[in-house]
């Protein structure tokens, strides 16, 4: 049977066959055009180098779109091979490079994957010194590259332009600061670590020596620079080692959660939080601090305390070590913070030199200077903190230098590097004096936002995944950052643009004559200068190393010997005035960085804004937290509106009752409220999504308000949680026990709740449960294949979401959008399940066979919040598998619990009978339909937000992108699994060896676990890391009386409380009484 | 018209009453009429007894109908889910119908999970059943058969009202033209009269 | 129109005199004839259907448009339109299908069921009660369609070779469903059909040629009521019965396995297959009475739908209404005698702490507290104490439905996930529209076809006995007189 | 009044069944057969824009099927090849190769203007399906198994159904297809001409021990050395070499177990 078919080639008129309009479309705007983006650049010619570029995003999408369209029996498909090969490609596999991550605390080490040049998902490097998994933030950041909302060309004054008027105008902006030889011009930049960045910012200076140059974070921390400056002297970096600490105390320094410390990766703390034995030290941590923060979670003691007291709290400490230069304040500690305090600083003194205390980073100067000093009391410089030399980094002036300047009228021109929105986060005294002293601003961003609208010129912002760059990590080690993609909008750098006032680079696209090459890029050419200097002189196989490793080896900064100038600490300390507590009249407002979106960069990241907040659960907006107390005696119901007056400001938000929160205070996380910036970032009709706070302070630096009033409206706000439960209800879903339970009884997990007296299941056969042996033939065979487990270890896990997100970027979750969030239809493989207990609740319930007892506000307000990672558990007996009638999820013989989307017909049935909820079914098309118009079906409008062909282009090409009507959960990253065993079997070949070597496959939650609390791996492998966590006493199944077996397993929760605390003996006694 | 040949089906004769139609049916039983019947509205308890007439066949055609929806759901379920033909060496079949069998929820692959395929064999015999009940039915009695000679009688209409007929066909070897007729008459039937039919 | 008001009722007494058993009471009241009665019932298809008809019938086709209106939605935009949610998977669809499938149960019930034990009271409810069994189940069938993700993929859960060398997985309840709603439709509209055939031949033969006659004579396949056929007929009706009498009670069974099978606290109980059942018995015939006795009301039928008929089927209701109400009480003591806290929980949540225990509340009283009246026999006999109680029975069954599905999914096993489910207009009107969808099809029945069978109330009539007349004979005992071929052995014969 | 109904209706249902059922098989059996990938897949041969013929380059010539589908043993994908290796041979300076013939004209503009020849794909998986060449090839599995006598073949044609059941009557039975690695591309691979002293040799150069070798070909089979085996399998499967001998001793000394499981292709 031979049939011949004849797809005729192009140009063809008349009728085609095989060919539906739409691949008539596509053949000559499609193929002309899209296959040049793929071949190495040099063949190309420069305008078509220019189209393809412009056209790479719509055509991207449209190739994607069509290949739906499967009208015909046997659609057209086109092959499109390179031209000429490019270097390291290989078609089909994922190509990665090591870079980083610039942040204001330095480098955060990366790996990205690309796939034929698209990075799609970013994972830590493992080579670097400071590696161990990566922040959400971080996580996330491969989506901002694809954010359909970019900034994509150049504004003058709020209109469209082009690279070569906006070059035009930089040009005029070096032009007239030449003049005056910088006098009227003024640069502000970001916290940044990038030594090229620093140096050319000092060859601008040298060249301008009148400019001036500033530093400016929506959120800094200037209290923190500024104390460290004084006490410990210019360009000291304080490092802290974790794996040294063993008593730690943070005065409201979330420094697991939004305010990290320079310092060791988490997995250095965490990993002191995991017993698998009896005996042994373990550390502790002790907080205090006005809301609940994940650091908090995870304290041993942890004590809700106003912001407003935490300079006193400081005070008391560094009296008890002997520094009473802040007396006053310390005397105005209330009674009972001295009392809780007590038994803590004797600990603290009893382990000096593995003590620590931090401050956060937003409190002042003089709480940072008593932190030093009690520091320098305990030992613990050169210990656990340990204090090093930069060096070669530009004088900054902070914002009040700004605003000084600005204000003064001699700044006419003010280039804006920083990754803030300057013009909508910086305080009145800078917005305002921008406007009234009619200083043009020449702005940088990766959003059109207020700023970019406002400024006289904007240049669309480069991503660091596709521009060059470098950046020192938190100990000094040198990374380069390279460029994985042309720029997808021909964005800028800030490093750029310092070139391109220096006259050394045009911005835009690349600019190349026919006949001349195109120009060496001089930010590249930068980049390998700095690199000179950093590694004594270029050496191009170092600089191919590091390029490689992600890092120059040996590049920390030097160690410093510095001491501690113990008299500037107090004297700073001795300005603290004392301290008074809020209260019901004179509340106080503490201002603090959102989860999702932190100053509001991260605004139009449609993961992290669909990731709930850790602690409250909160989706797409922020709120005020209100702690249960205040907002009981308020009346307040779950989002309804406050007027919150403070400093002369009124804000109008939700108030949502946040457990652990102190009373007579009000949290409210930054960066939201931002209009203008499409669904993601400001909503549909682009109303704006949250609420801004940034007008309630008036300097930089200021963060806790006192003296605030709260009113009460009789308006109601829609807030999306993704959790609406906070009690556990008694079941034994979370354990934890105390260190000390744990040394006496180590099996306490398995006498917690039902576990130990689960009836024996007697069965009518065996089944697939279990090892294979002589006695259970039925059973998994460990021989022959891998079998897949997980552990999950609680003691270590925050609770930061960095899992969700990067299961999100492995696996194409889709985004669902806050109303289908409110609707209970996050499509997040991984459930973070955050609960409040407090060993009371337990106790009730033990005596009572009644369960929905409603907890105190004095139990609430001192409840402990644990977090508790929950995705399909890989049941090797699934409830979910027998309820399918169409046979789409099926067990696999190396334990997976498989889902065929493909055969899915949609039942739900399995949704329902999965004990732990892991299942998600796609309502809707979210991955085809605008996100808010989910509801108007085919009739919603093609070319909206939600659909944007860009958010394709991060897709992993070895997940199936789900269509709608289907149910999906965790498969343990199947893709890689697969892709392990195949790599394997490149290397098997014509031998038996099938099992991929130990440990080498990682899934994309473990990987990016910074806790490292996730263990995958092998269990048919004796030596694999899961094995070892599986026998820890520590180990139990979720929910195991239901005989589910599943392969991911829970290691209990250890807490190590001092006995000498208030309320010590109630820490974890909760988890006992569970049934 | 007349010259239209005609058939002779039988004589029909009317009948007042239940009461009547059954004596009328136990004179025709024992006069010995093989090819006969009686019509009525409703079924006559009673009737087959005394009409003669054996007890219908059907459950027996139901039976085996019934038994091979549970062979079919039997064979379906096992060589679709479980590997019991290989086990049993007829591993042929389970290549031939390119079968797939699956763990769900650990449960084995064997036939011990069997217990899992009752409610579908026990569906399928019944719908198989009830099929064999709808068609045997038809098959026995034989029907659909929109045109009969009986028809041809306005007389006979009224079967589906409040008529009660016997017909006594000419096939039977019995019938006579003038004998059956005055039998029927002497038995108490009315209006007796001879059904024709066109050919 | 009314023919016969409630305390209307004459025994018929035929055979005066000596002292005797007990006349039962007649099925059919004042005597009435063959003829009569073939009149009555099928002027109702002959004549011209009363205004009430219409206005019933207009508002039902509008409503079946929404029903249509809304599946068009929710197949083009997806399963979200409806309110369901992590972890409330299932919320309407599945209760609204449990629902119609309850109802659906009366009338196979009443046919076979009742049939096998000889209550003969059932031939003047059996037809329509066993149209309203087909409507039903069509209505129930609508829900687990559409309530898939992909539609147009539903075709995977037939059993058909395929290149992909996948099949079903038979060990799933849905599975078990799939197959015993379309069994039990198949075997219903064969058990309605065959039942039906002369009637088919009654309408037949008093139409007018034409286009109706070529109809009713094609469904009637050449009926003549021969006795040659009776006979197999009557075979063959006996054997569906029983047939259905397993099926039906299988049916229900297998729903209940949907749940009772599963892992879910509140679901999985053994107790599910026989409370399921009960419940199903117990709505249909609220249901039958809801639709029977204004049908009786409007066409004049009150003396074959007599007060008895709905005495009995109010005394059914109050038994099945007691078994539900006691298998209520008996999932609270269950989940308490378990020991297990949280399958106490679970019943708990549902009945007194939960989001959703007006729902429970509304289950409760309508099931089990309305039909407590019955116990009265006045209330009995009062059609509007009938009506209102059916009405209550019907929403009560509605909400049981809904207790066990949405209200334990909304408190899942694990908190962290808990939601409450919250309907949208959607939900609401698709429901709301395959009452339409019920109604147009009942109402299309009742002029189209015969509402009871003629023939049955023909044969329960006293003189269809050949041996009536011998009501009074000494040692002729009431069994005898019912007939039955192989017994038919007169007392006084054997003496 | 007459019958109503003339007597033709009395045969019309019986007709109506019988015709009813016709009907049905006949659906049946058509769409089992042109509704199937036997049918809509196998055959389809479409032209390609440059007149590329396997049957000159993989046959005549020889060329390795790897020289133009270089990646195919590291890669899921089995890449069509670059421009530039099409250059390789045909380009300026070097081989030069019919440099002027007008078959190559898209080749030399796709090398002047950088836009890639738009090859027609023959042979697509549905995107929900993860095939993987590497992992068959570097395994035994040839490129022949899958896409039939390529070497022959002027225009690439469709040759085997490439339906999941055919996917897993090989994943079940990989003994039928499994040869030595290094004929994988060896498109003119017949058993038969292999030679069986080597074929066994290479297994025990391996490490297999003579006695699994004879385990494998007979149930009771024994060895002590090479001469041992070669002699039994002549006396097991005749003196030519069979695709099942290789096939088995593979299956086995490779340790080959095709996964059947869903995650397998779908993810």
């Amino acid at each position: 049977m031979k049939r011949i078919w004849n797809h005729p080639a192009e140009p063809q008129t008349g009728k085609r066959y095989w060919r539906s309009t739409a691949e008539l479309e596509r053949r000559s705007e499609f193929l002309d055009k899209l296959g040049v983006e793929f071949p190495a650049g040099d063949t190309l010619t420069d305008e078509e180098r220019e189209n393809s570029r412009r056209d790479f995003l719509k055509l991207m999408g449209a190739s994607t779109a069509l290949m739906g369209l499967a009208a015909c029996r046997r659609p057209l498909t086109n092959i499109l091979p390179y031209t000429d090969h490019v270097e390291w490609v290989v078609p089909g596999r994922p190509l990665l490079y090591a870079t980083a991550m610039p942040t204001a605390n330095g480098a955060t080490p990366v790996v990205a994957v690309t796939h034929e040049g698209r990075p799609t998902h970013l994972q830590g490097n493992p080579l670097h010194p400071l590696s161990g998994g990566l922040d959400a933030f971080a996580q996330a950041s491969v989506l901002d590259l694809y954010d359909p909302q970019r900034s994509q060309s150049p504004l003058i004054k709020g209109k469209a332009a082009s690279w070569e008027q906006a070059n035009q105008a930089l040009a005029a902006v070096a032009e007239s600061a030449k003049k005056d030889a910088g006098a009227s011009l003024a640069i502000v930049v970001g916290k940044t670590h990038s030594p090229t960045l620093h140096r050319l910012l000092g060859e601008l200076k040298g060249a301008l020596p009148q400019a001036r140059l500033f530093g400016y974070e929506a959120i800094g921390s200037e209290g923190r620079d500024a104390a460290q400056v004084a006490v410990y002297g210019a360009g000291i970096q304080t490092f802290v080692r974790f794996s040294k600490a063993l008593r730690v105390l943070t005065l409201d320094c979330d420094f697991l959660g939004l305010d990290p410390v320079a310092g060791e990766a988490l997995k250095h703390f965490t990993k002191q939080r995991a017993k698998n034995a009896p005996g042994g030290e373990m550390n502790r941590l002790y907080a205090l601090e006005n809301r609940y923060t994940l650091t908090g979670g995870m304290a041993d003691h942890r004590k809700p305390l106003a912001a407003s007291l935490i300079p006193a709290a400081a005070a008391v400490i560094a009296e008890a070590l002997g520094d009473t230069s802040a007396k006053s304040l310390a005397d105005s500690a209330p009674a009972a913070l001295k009392e809780w305090l007590a038994p803590a600083i004797r600990d603290l003194i009893d382990h000096k030199g593995k003590a620590l205390v931090l401050a956060g980073s937003r409190y002042g100067a003089e709480v940072h200077a008593l932190v030093a000093s009690i520091n320098q009391a305990l030992g613990a410089h050169g210990s656990t903190i340990e204090l090093r030399q930069s060096a070669g980094e530009a004088q900054l002036g902070d914002t009040a230098a700004l605003g000084a300047a600005l204000a003064s009228g001699s700044v006419k021109t003010l280039v804006a590097l920083t990754p803030s929105n300057i013009l909508f986060d910086a305080p009145a005294s800078v917005t305002s004096a921008i406007e009234e002293k009619g200083v043009e601003l020449v702005h940088l961003g990766h959003l059109a936002n207020t700023s970019a609208r406002q400024a006289a010129l904007h240049l669309p912002a480069a991503h660091y995944l596709e521009s060059w760059g470098d950046v020192r990590a938190a100990d000094g080690t040198y990374s380069v950052v390279q460029p994985m993609i042309q720029p997808l909008y021909d964005g800028a750098s800030a490093l750029e643009v310092v070139l391109a006032l220096l006259g050394r680079k045009t911005l835009g696209p690349v600019q190349a004559t026919a006949d001349a090459p195109a120009p060496e890029d001089a930010a590249h050419q930068a980049v390998r200068d700095t690199f000179a200097i950093v590694a004594k002189r270029f050496d191009e196989e170092k600089w191919n190393h590091t390029l490689r490793d992600g890092f120059l080896k040996g590049s920390a900064y030097p160690k410093a010997a510095v001491e501690v100038n113990t008299a500037v600490a107090s004297a700073l300390a001795g300005k603290a005035k004392p301290a008074s507590a809020p209260t019901a009249e004179q509340l106080e407002v503490v201002l603090v960085p959102d989860a999702g979106v932190f100053d509001g960069r991260y605004i139009g990241n449609a993961w992290l804004q669909e990731a709930p907040d850790p602690v409250t659960k909160l989706s797409w907006d922020n709120a005020a937290w209100i702690g249960s107390a205040t907002f009981r005696a308020l009346g307040l119901k779950e989002g309804q509106i406050v007027k919150v007056n403070v400093n002369g400001a009124e804000l109008k938000l939700p108030a949502i009752e946040a457990p652990g929160h102190v009373s007579h205070s009000v949290t409210i996380p930054l960066g939201y409220g931002e209009k203008g910036l499409g669904f993601v970032g400001s909503d549909s009709n682009n109303k704006g999504r949250g609420f801004n706070a940034y007008p309630l302070r008036k300097a930089a630096g200021e963060y806790i308000l006192a003296g605030a009033q709260i009113e009460v409206t009789g308006e109601f706000y829609e807030l999306a949680m993704t959790q609406e439960h906070n009690s556990m209800e008694g079941r034994a879903l979370y354990r934890e026990a105390t260190l000390d339970t744990f040394n006496k009884t180590p099996d306490f997990v398995v006498k917690t709740g039902m576990d130990s007296h689960i009836p024996q299941n007697i069965s009518f056969y065996k089944g697939q449960i279990g090892r294979k042996s002589e006695t259970n033939p039925e059973g998994f065979d460990y021989e022959k294949k891998h079998q897949w487990g997980m552990t999950i270890d609680l003691s270590k896990c925050v609770g930061c979401t960095a899992c969700v997100i990067a299961c999100q970027s492995e696996n194409n979750i889709p985004v669902v959008g806050k109303d289908q969030v409110r609707k209970g239809r996050l499509m997040q493989w991984i459930r973070m399940d955050r609960y409040f207990a407090s060993s009371t609740w337990g106790e009730q319930n033990a005596k009572r066979d009644d369960v929905m007892i409603e907890p105190t506000v004095e139990q609430l307000e001192n409840a402990e919040m644990v977090q508790q990672p929950v995705a399909c558990q890989q049941c090797e007996s699934a409830p979910c598998e027998t309820v399918c009638p169409v046979n789409a999820t099926v067990h696999t013989d190396d334990g997976l619990n498989a889902m065929a989307y493909n055969r899915c017909i949609g039942t739900r049935y399995c949704a329902n009978n999965c004990p732990y909820t892991a299942r998600r079914f796609n309502w809707f098309d979210y991955n085809k339909r605008p996100l808010d118009e989910l509801y108007l079906g085919p009739l919603s409008s093609k070319d909206k937000t939600g659909v944007r062909e860009s958010v394709q282009l991060q897709k992993n090409p070895n997940v199936t992108v789900r269509m709608r009507g289907v149910i999906e959960k965790c498969t343990y990253c199947v893709q890689r699994l697969e892709a392990a065993k195949i790599l394997q079997k490149q290397k098997q070949r014509d031998s038996k060896d099938f099992r991929v070597p130990t440990d080498s496959v990682k899934v994309a939650c473990q990987a990016a676990c910074p806790a490292d609390a996730i263990v995958f791996g092998d269990l048919a492998d004796a030596k694999s890391a899961v094995n070892k966590a599986k026998a820890s006493p520590r180990n139990y199944s979720l929910l195991k009386y239901i005989g589910t077996q599943p392969r991911t397993s829970y290691l209990a929760r250890l807490r190590n409380p001092n006995p000498a605390m208030p309320g010590a003996e109630t820490i974890a006694a909760w988890s006992a009484h569970q049934i | 018209m007349s010259t239209t040949l005609k058939r002779v089906h039988g004589y029909l004769a009317e009948f007042d009453s239940v009461k009547d139609l059954y004596h009328a049916a136990e004179h025709v039983r024992d006069a010995g009429y093989q090819r006969w019947d009686v019509h009525s509205p409703f079924p006559i308890h009673g009737m087959d007894h005394a009409m003669g007439v054996k007890r219908s066949k059907l459950p027996w055609f139901v039976f085996f109908g019934g038994m091979t929806g549970t062979c079919v759901a039997f064979v379906l379920q096992t060589l679709t889910q479980t590997t019991f033909w290989s086990d049993i060496g007829l591993g042929v079949l389970q290549t031939l119908a390119e079968t797939y069998p699956t763990v769900v929820q650990a449960k084995p692959t064997h036939i011990w999970t069997l217990p899992a395929f009752f409610p579908v064999m026990f569906e399928l015999t019944i719908l198989f059943s009830a099929f064999t009940t709808l068609f045997g039915l038809l098959g026995l009695i034989g029907l659909p058969r929109l045109n009969h000679p009986l028809f041809v009688s306005k007389r006979f209409a009224k079967f589906s009202d409040d008529g009660f007929f016997v017909c006594i066909e000419a096939r039977d070897a019995k019938f006579s033209q003038e004998g059956t007729r005055s039998f029927l008459e002497k038995i108490g039937g009315k209006n007796v009269e001879l059904v024709e039919d066109d050919i | 129109m009314s023919q016969a008001a409630a305390t209307d009722h004459p025994t018929a007494a035929p055979h005066a005199g000596a002292p005797r058993i007990l006349d039962r009471e007649p099925l059919v009241l004042n005597n009435r004839s063959y003829s009569w009665i073939t009149n009555r019932i099928c002027g109702i298809v002959e004549n011209k259907q009363p205004a009430l008809w219409w206005v019933l019938f207009v508002p039902s086709v509008l409503l079946t448009g929404l029903t249509v209106f809304c599946f068009a939605y929710l197949i083009s935009t997806g399963v979200g339109v409806w309110g369901q949610k992590q972890p409330v998977a299932w919320a309407w669809d599945i209760t609204n299908f449990v629902f119609w499938i309850g109802i659906g149960h009366a009338g196979t019930l009443i046919s076979a069921i009742l049939f096998l034990t000889r209550q003969k009271w059932r031939t003047s409810v059996n037809r329509a009660a066993e149209a309203m069994t087909l409507f039903a189940v069509m209505c129930a069938g609508l829900f687990p369609a559409f309530h898939v993700g992909r539609v147009w993929m539903v075709w995977f859960l037939a059993p058909i070779p395929n290149a992909n060398a996948i099949w079903q997985n038979f060990k799933s309840p849905l599975l078990w469903d799939v197959f015993a709603v379309s069994t039990y439709f198949t075997v219903s509209v064969i058990f309605w059909y065959i039942g039906l055939i002369p009637d088919l031949a009654t309408l037949r033969d008093r139409c007018k040629p034409g286009l109706k006659k070529v109809l009713y004579g094609m469904f009637a396949l050449g009926w003549r009521g021969a006795n040659r056929h009776w006979s197999h007929y009557e075979t063959a009706y006996m054997l569906l019965a029983a047939l259905s009498t397993p099926l039906v009670l299988s049916v229900h069974s297998v729903v209940s396995f949907d749940f009772a099978t599963s892992v879910v606290p509140g679901w999985h109980t053994t107790i599910f297959p026989p409370y399921f059942v009960a419940g199903a018995i117990f709505g249909g015939f609220a249901m039958v009475l809801t639709l029977m006795i204004p049908v009786s009301k409007i066409y004049g039928l009150g003396d074959l739908i007599t007060p008895k008929h709905i005495d009995n089927m109010a005394k059914i209701i109050l038994l099945t209404g007691t078994i539900v109400g006691y298998a209520y009480c008996m999932e609270f003591f269950m989940a308490y005698y378990s020991a297990n806290k949280l399958e106490l929980q679970t019943f708990q949540l549902r009945g007194l702490y939960g989001p959703s225990t007006w729902a429970y509340y509304f289950m409760f009283s309508f099931n089990v507290f309305a039909p407590q009246l019955f116990w009265y026999r006045p209330f009995r006999h009062n059609l509007w104490v009938v009506m209102f109680v059916c009405m209550c029975v019907n929403a009560g069954m509605w909400f049981e439905r809904y207790v066990i599905i949405a209200t334990t999914l909304e408190r899942h096993l694990v908190p962290g996930s808990w939601r409450v489910y919250e309907a949208t207009w959607v939900d609401k009107y698709t429901f709301l529209g395959t009452f339409g969808f019920f109604m147009m099809l009942f109402l299309l029945f009742l002029r189209f076809l015969p509402v009871i069978a003629i023939g049955e109330v023909k044969g329960v009539l006293p003189q269809s006995n050949p041996h009536h007349e011998d009501h009074g004979k000494e040692g002729v005992q009431e069994e005898d007189l019912m007939g039955y071929p192989d017994r038919h052995v007169p007392r006084e014969a054997v003496a | 009044m007459g019958n109503f109904f003339p007597r033709w209706t009395n045969w019309l249902p019986l007709k109506l069944a019988i015709g009813a059922a016709f009907i049905a098989f006949g659906v049946s059996v058509g769409v089992a057969y042109y509704f199937t990938p036997k049918y809509t897949r196998v055959g389809y041969e479409p032209t390609q824009p440059v007149p590329f013929s396997h049957q000159i380059h993989a046959g005549q010539l020889g060329l390795d099927c790897r020289y133009c589908h270089s990646f195919v043993e590291q890669s899921g994908h089995a890449n069509v090849p670059t421009n530039q290796t099409c250059f390789n041979c045909h380009g300026p300076g070097k081989g030069n190769i019919k440099a002027d013939s007008p078959k190559l004209e898209l080749v030399r503009k796709a090398q002047e203007t950088g836009q890639p020849i738009p090859w027609v794909k023959v042979h697509k998986a549905p995107d929900y399906v993860y095939f993987n060449h590497s992992a068959h090839l570097n395994r035994g599995i040839s490129c022949q198994s899958c896409h039939g006598q390529i070497n022959e073949m002027e225009v690439v044609k469709h040759a085997e159904p490439h339906s999941m059941g055919w996917c897993l009557d090989c994943h079940r039975n990989p003994e039928r297809n499994l040869r030595p690695l290094e004929q994988v591309t060896n498109l003119n691979y017949q058993p038969g001409d292999l030679d069986r002293a080597a074929f066994y040799q290479g297994l025990l150069s391996k490490g297999v021990k003579p006695d699994e070798i004879a385990g494998t070909i007979r149930a009771d089979g024994k060895a002590s050395s090479l001469d041992d085996i070669v002699s039994l399998a002549s006396a097991t499967y005749g003196q030519q070499v069979t695709q099942l001998e290789v096939g088995s001793q593979l299956k086995k000394h490779w340790q080959v177990q095709p996964p059947e499981s869903c995650t397998a292709c779908h993810r």
